[in-house]
């Protein structure tokens, strides 16, 4: 039975104690436990059940390759799925529970599945479920769907905050084991910047445990020394950065790195983020990772208490536990004697040490011998047991597994060898080489993964170069061959390869590889998804070489040859906070305000989200919903006087010797024509010929301009502008600047707009002073100020811009001024039903990227006489010209009724593939406060053509409307309440 | 004053660096060929200051020079100086292609403060804060939106971005220097 | 994660300080062009897999546009330069024949 | 061809599972087929199984330079749905939603096809508005969506944050029929379909150049030899600018990555798939319990399977703050594909200025859904030299200025 050990235990502190719970059940255990570690003190093996067959399951690592080990940590807001027991710092109040079970992890209803195991092989969901065909979504998916999955699902909102930082160096080394620590005091010695970091909280790696067990030496050193040592002389060197708990999780092109920090995991509510992800630029990565145990595949290999060799001698020498009282070591290599050894040494009986090997010659074995232990050659296993192992039956390693005796036992130790760790190496196309001797794969120097100048942008170091005992610098003892075992025993036969696991969390067995090839999914990325190897939670880190074997073996083909399935990021799952960082809540997205957005707020604005602006949709006032107030607000600028914050429009000036020319390029009409002090709309398209922008532009002096464009325009189009520019008319004398943001703009509409403006002083800004289409530059009310003359609702109206940071001074005295002739702000949809009640096009309705301007009945706008503008070219090819084209027309409904948005006009019939036929579709429809009906715009094919006709259009709600073509002018087609 | 005006009104964020709108500034975008010595001048002339190397920040009696492209200049003055030096600039470049505008107002400005300024930064930007060198003038990424950064010292830094986003950087900034976040390896 | 050179201001750039234009040097055909000039410079793309002339803006920075050179499957950088130009400096061109021999035989078939 | 079945899973259990044949055969190429298709995507292999199941077509190879279905038919969040705003469009994708409905029983395999819904999720008016219109297109089309409201938003999707606070949800366009499949068991179905008609299915096979006799195709150079055909189709995705490139014609495609991700798995907590346009992201959940996400492509052009993480980023960020929960579950992997982005974002099936050469590409970031539909229209494409399906999806439409323009209603493809 597992337990504490009345000493040792390098990273615990044991007169610290913690009390945490395990499914409700409070327990105890030190600081510097892992989870992991404090449930094994306290006799508790069992964590888990697997994913497929509910398996019962305990931990099999120590550290970040854990795929058994599961549990749901914490509550509420910071309730964490999945994690690993192995790499869990234990901390007071910690509370875990186990996963994938019902009701509980000892009695799990779904370990039904792993009775029916037999009928659940591989890829089983393929072949069946077939009939009836509904039953699949209805039925059996559900099940499947329960049965599955892993942890409970967050709920709710995460407690905790995260954060990026960006770090930039020339060597980033990741894993500070000897390796490491040797690279970066070499590195930095060049004088270079480094940065090292380790995922682990000490530096020192597997030396700290393995070199201090059979006094090796490094440097003619001990282990514990050296690494304190190098420690030392890092930490006062300038260039050096030294990082613990920071796990490299990505290798990007160009020298790009993600690196995850956990930062108060093991002290939950504290102050600060919750994790730091580092996005780190780097001249050159160096993987230091070491290398990961193997398991062996043998029947019963997953029962609780079977655990690598390693793993089982960190939980010894790292936290004084004792996995289990009477071990049995099955090995294929020297490594895991010392396994044996410090077992023996802590006082826990080993059984037996089980090799597979023939001979057993070297210097641990032999020191293993000498303590007694009996060293059973040849030799494997198969390991039996419920909810822990029992004990195991020896067969011979070549033979089909018949017994040749049985050992109890309540743990098991295994090492199947060591694999380097390539996965950093590997994710931006680092490639391996197999080495037969050892059975590993390891990184191909000769082939390296590239960077930005073609050199090699990562190199491999120590155990994940596949120098596994750091030949160079450490004098250790020598350990003989290892013999590469896949399944033990080689011959088993059916009934032992179903139990033989080699992906513990997805239950992949030696079966179902063998399956996947029979049934032809010997690729390996065909198996690996066939069968889910390698795609758990671990991404193979246990299984993928061992199942790679498993595959060669059934192809008949060497393993290189089979090759590996892709690496790919992140190392270890990370948390979705660490990768959105601080952009949540307020600072989700950036909130563009204009100077007068806190009125807004504090005026009842019901916001619509425009681009990144928040814009009011309309002023709500007590009892008012939305269509009394844009009814409301319509009204008032009709009959009074409204105010609307348009300080979004985008503004660019364009200035310079050729700035005319410029503008004749980019609009579709003439604007080198227009005179100083006088403002025209302008049409802007894509080389498409399709229409991307409109708005006024007005003419500052002989050489500037200044160009409004829309809302979501201002920006691209400036970048448009500019694009022409720099890399197309680079000859052209001009420059431009987008200054959007200098200036407020308010649009003061309606009859009584001149009075107001009148009241606030400064200006003559009388009919002929400033008639329709002029601007004027001056003050108003001191303030300086500019004012145009320009008009989208059909009334007079004056758009005032003024330095942004007085806007809200502006819009205060105009409210202020305008009381009397009741003047009320108005929302982005009155501006919108304005509008479309004088028949303008909007940017986004009647244009939607396929709209060409002839479309829309624009041609006035369309020079004739230039001999080239953006888009002139687009707009003559045949599908442009086709006079079939849908075109802007009015619909007014027969009833009064208001059509519905987005509704398409039916025409006779249907289309070869059975779709009823369009001719046209509505592009605006509102209902006219001031006409009081619905009013529409369409396209309509060749509907100019056609006034008067009558089109059906039926309604998602049932209803068919018929609407007549019209004049899209509603109101005053002679346009003269906006010439007063 | 009403011009001075700033788009956060002086907000101030305590941290472990200190986040605060910094005091008004008259900035004029000034473009042109910076090759041509009538522009070296006309910046002289207005701000007393020499035009800046590339990336640079200059500085004069009367204001300061940042350098942000090939072809363009920002200039801060002070406040009330705004329009009599882009009247400056403007005559003095009669004839010469260029453009001078008063940007002032569409920019928000922030001075970090304390010992982990570039710490602070190095969250929102890109730029490898570890080593950019006083009066180097950035113009990058600031978390999801564009900017400038530039130190004055060692523990000043400066931050420039548009003003519609001026409570978003700020309230970035302020959550990066937030105490708990200390990462503490500059 | 590219980090591409800006001529214009000196930056290494981070790849989300810059906005990425597509094909370089390409032609532009207007008014009075043919359909197939046409066509072609507002659709058909090299698109290769390997050697790419591109076109970016530094559009957090300077705002200036430039060219790259860069290999659209290992993602190297032959180099960066000017916008203003309409064929890559020979230069450079030279640079790729040395580490991609025969690339301009791939780019004409 | 052993029927599968539950009875055959019961009748092998008791034999160890030693009995089951080859899903597909994994022969030699023939010296000359009637028609050989390049790719064994999922629109590779469907159109070879529509070849033979409808046209009688079974003198088929199907060449694929990997292990099939590697492209990115492997490597897609498989979302399903054929609302799709003009009528081409939706002419296809609502044929091949309509195959998915019966393609576990007409191959006898089960692709798992789950239709759960999917919702299109809108976030400010202008979406709405090109929603609104989706749905009355669809209405004409016979593609049965509807506009639902956020309180039913609510209802089928608990995990969804409906009031913002930035974006709050003003409804969604919901398709109950689309939904998802396993995407790789489409391609294994097809393949093993297409096997048992005795078509040869040639896995680790490069094409390396095409051979034309004048301007007629008449066979292929491979890795593994020449082959000749009757009739080439071209379906390979993201390589398809270079198979042009080798039968002499261009194509008005980019090739770029695209990214996706998947989280560890948990249990079932999402019973349909979102897709969220204003904040660039959508999510379902898979059979095993993972989150499955889209991200975005790279602006440049790349053949790297990789992509740049700050488009990961970006998915993540809306994603967390859309379905907030997300937010302490941890990504497992992400990846990339290398997708075909046409000048409208629309497909191309068409015939090409190359006789007897077809090609079927330009499905960007959306064709899962597509890969038995256009398998049809493909397949009667080039047995017919004409088809209703694909009338619209000619290479000539560029030169014409002729758009299939999805992106116009609202957002994005998939
Ligand atoms: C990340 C991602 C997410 C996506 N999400 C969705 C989604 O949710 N819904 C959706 O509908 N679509 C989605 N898509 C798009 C969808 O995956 C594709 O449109 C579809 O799979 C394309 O199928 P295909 O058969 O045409 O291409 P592929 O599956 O790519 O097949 C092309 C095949 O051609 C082979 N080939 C290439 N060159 C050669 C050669 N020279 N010789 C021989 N063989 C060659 C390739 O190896 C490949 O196997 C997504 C794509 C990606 C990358
Ligand atoms: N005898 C054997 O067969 C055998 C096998 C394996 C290891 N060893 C011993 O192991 C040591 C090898 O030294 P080494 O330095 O190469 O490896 P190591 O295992 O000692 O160190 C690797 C370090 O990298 C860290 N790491 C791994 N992945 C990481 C990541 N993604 N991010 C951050 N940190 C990460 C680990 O926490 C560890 O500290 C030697 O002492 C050797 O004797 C021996
Ligand atoms: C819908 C879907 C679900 C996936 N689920 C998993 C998963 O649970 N575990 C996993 O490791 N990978 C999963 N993947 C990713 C694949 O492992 C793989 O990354 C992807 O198919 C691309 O292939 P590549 O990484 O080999 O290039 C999934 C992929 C898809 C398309
Ligand atoms: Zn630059």
């Amino acid at each position: 039975m597992a337990h504490r050990l009345a000493t040792g235990g390098r990273r615990i502190d044991r007169s610290r104690r913690l009390g945490f719970s395990f499914d409700g059940q409070s327990l105890e255990g030190v600081q510097g436990d892992t989870l992991a570690s404090a449930l094994m003190a306290n006799g508790q093996v069992l964590m888990g059940r697997s994913f497929k067959y509910h398996r019962p399951r305990g931990p099999v690592t120590a550290g970040h390759e854990e795929p058994n080990a599961l549990v749901g940590l914490g509550q509420g807001g910071r309730f964490e799925p999945n994690a690993r027991a192995t790499t869990t710092p234990l901390h007071e109040g910690l509370r875990a529970q186990s996963q994938n079970r019902w009701p509980s992890l000892k009695f799990d209803v779904g370990a039904v599945n792993a009775k029916l195991s037999r009928f659940l092989p591989a890829g089983f969901y393929y072949k069946t479920f077939l009939w009836p065909a509904s039953f699949w979504h209805k039925v059996y998916e559900p099940i499947i769907r329960q049965s599955a999955g892993l942890g409970r699902p967050p709920e709710g909102s995460d407690a905790d905050r995260y954060e990026h930082f960006y770090h930039h160096n020339d060597v980033t080394i990741v894993g500070g084991g000897v390796a490491g620590l040797a690279r970066a005091l070499s590195e930095a010695q060049d004088g270079k910047r480094v940065l090292l970091i380790d995922q682990d909280d000490r530096w020192g790696g597997r030396a700290l445990t393995d070199g201090m067990r059979d006094g090796a030496t490094i440097d003619g050193q001990s282990a514990e020394t050296w690494v304190a040592d190098a420690v030392a002389r890092l930490e006062t060197m300038e260039n050096v950065t030294l990082r613990l708990n920071l796990q490299g999780t990505g290798v990007y092109d160009h020298g790009w790195m993600t690196a995850y920090e956990r930062i108060s995991d093991h002290r939950p509510g504290t102050e600060g983020p919750r994790h730091r992800l580092w996005k780190i630029r780097t001249g050159h990565i160096v993987t230091a990772t070491g290398a990961i145990e193997r398991p062996l595949a043998f029947a019963g290999n997953d029962l609780p208490g079977v655990m690598l060799a390693s793993a089982m001698r960190d939980f010894l020498d790292d936290f004084g536990v004792a996995v289990g009282s009477k071990v049995v070591v099955v090995t294929n290599n020297d490594d895991a004697y010392r396994t044996a050894l410090a077992l023996h040494e802590a006082g826990v009986t080993v059984r037996a040490v089980v090799d597979a090997r023939t001979s057993v010659t070297g210097a641990l074995p032999g020191q293993v011998r000498d303590a007694g232990i009996e060293i059973v050659t040849g030799s494997g296993v198969k390991a039996t047991g419920d909810q822990v192992v029992r004990s195991v039956e020896l067969c011979a390693i070549g033979g089909d597994g018949t017994s040749k005796g049985r050992i109890s036992c309540d743990a098991v130790a295994m090492s199947g060898g060591w694999s380097p760790v390539p996965h950093l190496w590997s994710h931006c196309g680092g490639k391996l080489l197999w080495d037969d001797a050892r059975a590993f794969f390891y990184p191909d120097a000769n082939r390296p993964p590239l960077g930005a100048d073609g050199g090699a942008m990562v190199s491999a170091e120590g155990a994940a170069a596949g120098d596994l005992t750091l030949s160079a610098l450490t004098q250790g003892p020598e350990e003989a061959p290892m013999r590469p075992v896949w399944i033990m025993p080689e011959k088993a036969g059916p009934e032992l390869r179903t139990k033989m696991f080699l992906d513990y969390q997805n239950d992949v067995k030696v079966s179902d590889i063998q399956l996947a090839a029979r049934e032809g999914f010997i690729s390996v990325e065909h198996a690996k998804r066939y069968t889910t190897l390698g795609m758990a939670t671990d991404q193979g880190k246990l299984s993928n070489i061992n199942g790679l074997a498993v595959l060669a073996d059934a192809r008949g083909e060497p393993i290189p040859t089979v090759g590996t399935t892709t690496f790919r990021p992140p190392f270890t799952p990370i948390s979705m906070g660490s990768i959105a960082g601080e952009a949540r809540g307020e600072i989700f997205q950036p909130l563009r305000r204009t100077p007068i957005h806190a009125w807004h707020e504090e005026n009842g604005a019901d916001f619509e989200p425009v681009g990144q602006w928040r814009r009011p949709y309309c002023y709500l006032r007590p009892g008012e919903d939305r269509h009394s107030a844009v009814k409301r607000e319509v009204l008032n600028v009709r009959s009074n006087v409204g105010l609307l914050d348009a300080s979004t429009l985008g503004k660019i000036v364009v200035k310079g010797p050729d700035a005319g020319k410029f503008l004749d390029l980019v609009y579709t009409n003439m604007m080198s024509t227009l005179k100083v002090g006088r403002c025209r709309y302008g049409l802007m398209c894509s080389e498409n010929g399709f229409l991307i922008d409109d708005g006024v532009v007005a003419r500052l002096s002989e050489d500037s301009y200044l160009c409004h464009t829309t809302t979501g325009g201002a920006d691209r189009i400036h970048a448009h502008l500019e694009e022409f520019l720099q890399t197309e008319w680079w000859d052209l004398q001009v420059y431009t600047a987008n200054v959007t943001e200098q200036w407020a703009q308010i649009a003061v509409v309606g009859p009584n707009a001149r009075k107001v403006l009148e009241k606030l002083g400064g200006m003559d800004l009388s009919k002929d002073a400033l008639p329709f289409m002029a601007w004027a530059e001056g003050a108003l009310a001191g303030i300086p100020a500019r004012v145009f003359r320009i008009s989208f609702s059909g009334e007079l109206s004056y758009e005032v811009a003024v330095p942004a940071n007085q806007g809200r001074a502006l819009w205060d005295k105009l409210l202020e001024a305008g009381a009397e002739f009741d003047i009320q702000p108005y929302g982005t949809e009155g501006l919108h039903v304005l509008r479309a009640e004088k028949g303008f096009i909007m940017i986004g309705d009647e244009s939607d990227g396929t709209v060409i301007p002839q479309d829309l009945g624009l041609n006035w706008a369309i020079s004739k006489k230039k001999d080239d503008f953006i888009g002139k070219r687009g707009q003559e090819r045949s599908h442009m010209t086709d006079p079939d084209r849908w075109r802007l027309v009015g619909l007014e409904t027969l009833d009064g009724s208001v059509l519905p948005d987005g509704a398409y006009v039916v025409d006779e019939g249907e289309n070869a593939n059975g779709q009823r036929n369009m001719q046209g579709r509505v592009t605006s429809t509102y209902y006219s406060p001031t006409l009081d009906r619905g009013i529409a715009m369409a396209l309509v094919r060749r509907g100019p053509e056609r006034m008067g006709e009558v089109l059906e259009i039926p309604g998602t709600d049932g209803r068919s409307y018929k609407a007549r073509i019209c004049d899209p002018v509603f109101y005053d087609k002679e346009g003269v309440r906006q010439d007063v | 004053m009403s011009d001075l005006a700033t788009p956060l009104n002086g907000r101030r964020a305590v941290g472990y660096v200190t986040v605060s709108e910094d005091a008004p500034r008259g900035m004029i975008s000034l473009r042109g060929d910076l090759s041509d010595g009538g522009i070296a001048e006309a910046v002289r002339a207005v701000t007393g200051a020499n035009l800046p190397e590339p990336l640079g920040l200059t500085a004069g009696e009367a204001g300061q020079v940042a350098w942000m492209s090939p072809d363009e200049l920002l200039l801060f003055v002070a406040p009330n100086q705004t329009t009599d030096a882009l009247t400056g600039l403007r005559s003095r470049l009669e004839g010469v292609h260029h453009l001078a505008l008063d940007v002032t107002d569409m920019r928000a400005a922030f001075r970090l403060e304390g010992r982990g300024v570039r710490e602070v930064l190095a969250k929102v930007t890109p730029v490898d804060m570890q080593t950019l060198a006083p009066d180097t003038v950035r113009r990058t990424r600031l978390a999801q939106v564009a900017g400038a950064v530039w130190l004055s010292d060692e523990e000043t830094a400066h931050v420039v971005c548009f003003s519609s986003v001026g409570t978003y950087v700020f309230d970035v900034l302020a959550t990066s220097a937030a105490p708990g976040g200390e990462v503490g390896v500059f | 994660m590219l980090r591409l050179h800006c001529p214009n201001c000196g930056v290494d750039c981070d790849e989300t300080e810059l906005s990425a234009g597509g094909e370089a040097h390409l032609t532009r055909f207007g008014p009075g062009s043919e359909d197939d000039d046409f066509e072609s410079y507002l659709f058909m793309r090299k698109n290769p897999k390997g050697v790419h002339f591109e076109r970016w803006r530094h559009v957090m920075g300077c705002g200036k546009w430039f060219h790259a050179a860069r290999n659209t499957v290992s993602l190297r950088v032959y180099g960066t330069y000017p916008a203003q130009v309409t064929a890559p400096p020979e230069a450079l061109l030279a640079e790729i024949d040395a580490v991609e021999p025969g690339w301009r035989n791939k780019e004409e078939a | 061809m052993t029927r599968y079945s539950a009875f055959a899973i019961a009748k092998q259990a008791m034999r160890h599972h030693m009995g089951w044949d080859r899903a597909w055969a994994s022969p030699s190429p023939k010296s000359h087929y009637d028609v050989v298709i390049v790719g064994a995507g999922g629109h590779g292999l469907a159109t070879a199984y529509w070849l033979g199941r409808k046209h009688g077509i079974t003198n088929v190879a199907v060449i694929e330079k990997g292990w099939l279905g590697g492209g990115n038919t492997g490597r897609n969040t498989t979302i399903i749905r054929s609302n799709y705003l003009q009528d081409p469009s939706a002419a296809l994708y609502e044929k091949s939603r309509s195959l998915f409905e019966t393609m576990s029983q007409d191959l006898n395999y089960n692709v798992m096809f789950s239709p759960r819904g999917v919702l299109m999720l809108a976030q400010t008016e202008h979406e709405k508005r090109g929603y609104l219109r989706t749905a009355h297109a669809n209405m004409l089309q016979g593609v049965e969506t509807r506009w639902i409201g956020p309180q039913e938003v609510k209802r089928i999707c608990p995990i969804m944050n409906i009031d913002g606070p930035r974006y709050p949800v003003l409804g969604g366009l919901w398709q109950e029929r689309a939904g998802t499949a396993r995407h790789d068991a489409v391609a294994w179905g097809y393949a093993r379909a297409c096997s048992d008609m005795g078509m040869d299915i040639i896995e680790q096979c490069e094409v390396t150049g095409v051979t034309r006799d004048g301007d007629k195709v008449t066979g292929l150079s491979t890795t593994r030899g020449e082959i000749g055909c009757g009739k080439l189709g071209i379906v390979v995705a993201g390589h398809s600018g270079r198979l042009a490139e080798m039968a002499g014609f261009r194509l008005p495609v980019e090739s770029v990555p695209l990214q996706a991700l998947v989280s560890e798995p948990i249990k079932p907590c999402m019973d349909i798939v979102v897709m969220a346009n204003t904040v660039h992201g959508y999510m379902s959940q898979s059979d095993k319990g993972e989150m499955v996400i889209g991200g975005g492509t790279d602006s440049f052009n790349g053949y790297h399977q990789r992509g740049s993480f700050h488009h990961i980023e970006e998915t993540v960020r809306a994603l967390v703050e859309t379905f907030p929960m997300i937010s302490r579950l941890k990504m497992l992997r992400h990846w990339g594909g290398i997708v075909d982005m046409t000048g409208d974002r629309s497909p191309i099936l068409s015939k090409t200025p190359v006789g007897n050469c077809f090609i079927n590409c330009g499905w960007g970031t959306g064709g899962f859904k597509a890969t038995p539909g256009s398998g049809w229209a493909f397949a009667e494409l080039m047995a017919k030299g004409h088809s209703p399906l694909t009338a619209e999806f000619g290479m000539e439409r560029f030169r014409e200025g002729r758009f299939i323009d999805e992106s116009v209603a609202a957002g994005v493809a998939h």
